[in-house]
């Protein structure tokens, strides 16, 4: 059964993984944005 | 000049130049000679069992020997940006890649026919199925690395680490002309299945990859 | 724009809690599996949808050769990165469905290899756009997104031919599938190209994001240097 | 100053229209318009990173404008006219390991001059015109800088071109065979063809050039007849 789990689980923490990437190269091109707007 | 004198006037030129440095084409005759004595002594096996498993030694070893020839196709004409005066002059620049994919297909044919009667010797190599349908399985695949290598090489000359490159965009792409070439061979060698198969497989490569090359070479060649 | 991407969020969180109950709960047992078996509807949609970015990915390479049109290139990008990532899941999930059916890790089904070769070859893609120091990686990228496209068929067949000869247990089982089974397959299909939809839009914004900072910056420091 | 022979009414051989050239975050040509006649000799000043070369390489057809159009000898398709445009660069695009006359046999067949005569008679006059001797044979790599930037001038004149793309022709070449080329350059101007020379040492072309057009910038600030105007 953990089995199924586990790849349930590893599906969600890969796309969480991917996601969380993302937001933060987000965050960073929000700050690039800002001090070239100075 | 036609289409096919420049390629000739190139191809000439290339092997005229390799001919008089004989430099470069000794290292990789060495170099493969090290490669078969080095699986040789990993694996040493009885003459039953090297039968099914030479076919995937040798295309291995000839695809490090391939790689490290492919990665000098453009050496030479990148130290004093030679492809600039290609580019300017009228000449096409399918006949380029096409003499330097030939170029490089006579060169490792060179070096596969070195390794190959070192494998027989250290391997104790006999065919049982018919072994004259090696020859155009070997052709066959060579050629299949050859003239993706000749354009990956193009591709990777614009990238940061060069050497790397090749064949971090070769293999991959290799992967089913690889499986043909080692299927093929393995199932000449212990006479089980026959090769057909793996040879149509390696035909349509062949065919499919050789038109895509010259149909997308001007635009990586332009692409500078 | 704002509201039809918040839309989409919500869709997306909706349809993929459905499916997770759809999944674990709803759908009949397997008998001879039993509940492992339900990592199919996990497995079996991720590979569909990342093939499918796969394909838009050629398209836009194609288009972007043609037209030379950046917005193709963005979304080429794009679509390669998610659908990288829909195939690690794949490869992720697939070796953990093996292991308790048939005790290995790693078998050559048919799937499971086409998108493993899939996988190397766009990571391959995604190292050239790293690394190319061109200033027209997208033109090379798009060729190498079509030369890995034409390579698909011929790993299909490879391998297809490979296993006949080398016979393997199939993941997911190719025979008849209970109709309720297939119905709660394409809920979770669905879920994950909404799932897969959103994440390239919130990618592809990035991209264009990152592009309008990187010329700005190119312009500021040519003023800095002429002033 | 030598009036040019060139008609007014002739088509210019070079009108570019708004060019931008961008390389990645640099952009190299910020907007350049302009007409150039046909049969003269135009030097091309600047500091390095004004887009000289740059400038040179599109006109050669080896970049393609990001924006703008440039035609060259009347086409925008530089392609089609490539058997009349001459490039020589700061490398000297030649083979290091084949000596001097192979490297240009090489280079005519490229051209189409096919049959074995006619390639050697062009070869070897393209040579001597450049002050080389053709039966040198040792290979170009074992050349002097000099001998080997007026190999790499032969290279360019090789197929006779209209038009005659110089990038840093007298770089580290010695002042006699510098005036040599100036000379050389006036001559083919008188023949007729149209030559764009980007140089740092405007002062060897002073009494020949037609123009100096400076660069800064990616643009073209400033065209003049005279050398001491153009410079400020």
């Amino acid at each position: 059964m953990n089995y199924l789990y586990a790849a349930y689980v590893a599906t969600w923490v890969i796309h969480g993984t991917y996601l969380a990437i993302l937001v933060r190269k987000y965050s960073k091109i929000r700050r690039e944005i800002e001090s070239l707007r100075k | 000049m036609s289409f096919f004198g420049i390629t000739r006037a190139t191809l000439a030129k290339d092997v005229r130049l390799e001919w008089r440095s004989k430099d470069a084409i000794n290292a990789m005759l060495f170099f493969s000679l090290l490669v078969v004595v080095i699986f040789s002594f990993s694996f040493d096996p009885t003459a039953e069992e090297s039968r099914r498993i030479a076919g995937g030694l040798v295309w291995v070893a000839f695809l490090f020997a391939a790689i490290v020839a492919l990665n000098q196709t453009w050496a030479r004409e990148l130290r004093n940006q030679v492809l600039d005066a290609y580019r300017v002059s009228p000449a096409p620049a399918n006949a380029l890649f096409l003499a330097k994919a030939l170029g490089n297909f006579i060169f490792v044919t060179v070096l596969e026919a070195l390794m190959t009667p070192l494998f027989i010797v250290f391997y104790k190599l006999r065919a049982l199925g018919p072994t004259w349908e090696l020859l155009p399985i070997a052709a066959l695949g060579t050629w299949a690395l050859v003239v993706n290598g000749t354009f990956f090489a193009a591709i990777s000359l614009r990238t940061r680490s060069r050497e790397i490159m090749l064949p971090l965009l070769l293999f991959p792409i290799s992967i089913p002309a690889l499986l043909g070439m080692v299927n093929a061979t393995t199932a000449i060698l212990t006479g089980e299945g026959s090769a057909r198969f793996w040879i149509a497989l390696l035909v349509a490569y062949d065919v499919v990859f050789t038109s895509a090359c010259l149909l997308l070479f001007e635009t990586v060649l332009e692409a500078e | 724009m704002k509201r039809g991407f918040s839309i989409l969020a919500i869709v997306t969180a909706l349809l993929l809690s459905f499916a997770l109950y759809e999944a674990l709960i709803a759908a009949p047992t397997e008998r001879t599996m039993g509940d492992v078996q339900r990592i199919f509807y996990y497995h079996v949609p991720s590979a569909w949808t990342a093939f499918l970015l796969f394909l838009i990915n050629f398209v836009a390479s194609v288009v972007f050769l043609i037209r030379r049109d950046t917005k193709a290139d963005i979304l080429a990008l794009v679509t390669a990165e998610v659908g990288v990532v829909f195939c690690t899941v794949v490869l992720v999930t697939g070796p953990i469905w093996a292991r308790p059916v048939w005790g290995i890790w790693w078998t050559w089904d048919l799937r499971l290899t086409l998108t493993l070769v899939l996988w190397l070859i766009y990571v391959s893609y995604l190292v050239l756009r790293r690394f190319s120091t061109s200033s027209q990686t997208p033109v090379l990228a798009s060729v190498l997104a079509i030369f890995g496209a034409l390579d698909v068929p011929l790993v299909y067949f490879s391998i297809w031919f490979f296993r006949t000869q080398h016979p393997s247990p199939v993941i997911g089982g190719g025979g008849s599938l209970d109709p309720r089974m297939a119905h709660v397959l394409l809920i979770n299909w669905a879920a994950f190209l909404c799932l897969a939809w959103l994440v390239c839009w919130t990618r592809f914004r990035l991209e264009v994001l990152e592009r309008e900072v990187e010329e700005a910056q190119a312009l500021e420091s040519l003023l800095e240097g002429s002033r | 100053m030598a009036e040019a022979q060139s008609n007014p009414d002739a088509l210019p051989a070079v009108v570019a229209d708004g060019v931008v050239k961008q390389f990645g975050r640099l952009a190299a040509l910020r907007g350049v318009s302009a007409q150039f006649a046909a049969g003269r000799l135009y030097v091309i000043l600047g500091d390095n990173g004004a887009g000289k070369t740059t400038l040179l390489r599109t006109l050669a057809g080896l970049a393609q404008p990001t924006r703008g159009t440039i035609s060259i000898l009347g086409t925008t398709s530089v392609r089609s006219v490539c058997t009349q445009i001459g490039y020589m660069a700061h490398p000297s695009l030649l083979y290091d390991e084949m000596s001097g006359m192979e490297n240009l046999r090489y280079f005519a067949g490229l051209y189409g001059i096919e049959d074995d005569r006619t390639a050697n008679d062009r070869c070897r006059e393209v040579i001597a015109s450049v002050k080389l001797d053709p039966e040198l044979e040792r290979p170009v790599g074992q050349y002097s800088q000099g001998m080997r930037q007026r190999m790499s001038l032969a290279r360019a004149l090789l197929n006779d071109p209209k038009l005659l793309l110089l990038d840093e022709p007298f770089s580290n070449v010695d002042s006699r065979s510098a005036q040599e080329m100036a000379v050389l350059l006036a001559q083919m101007r008188d023949r007729g063809k149209t030559l764009f020379v980007v140089t740092h040492q405007p002062g060897l072309l002073e009494d020949v050039a037609d123009e100096f057009v400076r660069m800064d910038a990616g643009k073209i600030v400033n065209r003049n007849a005279k050398l001491r105007v153009a410079s400020q």
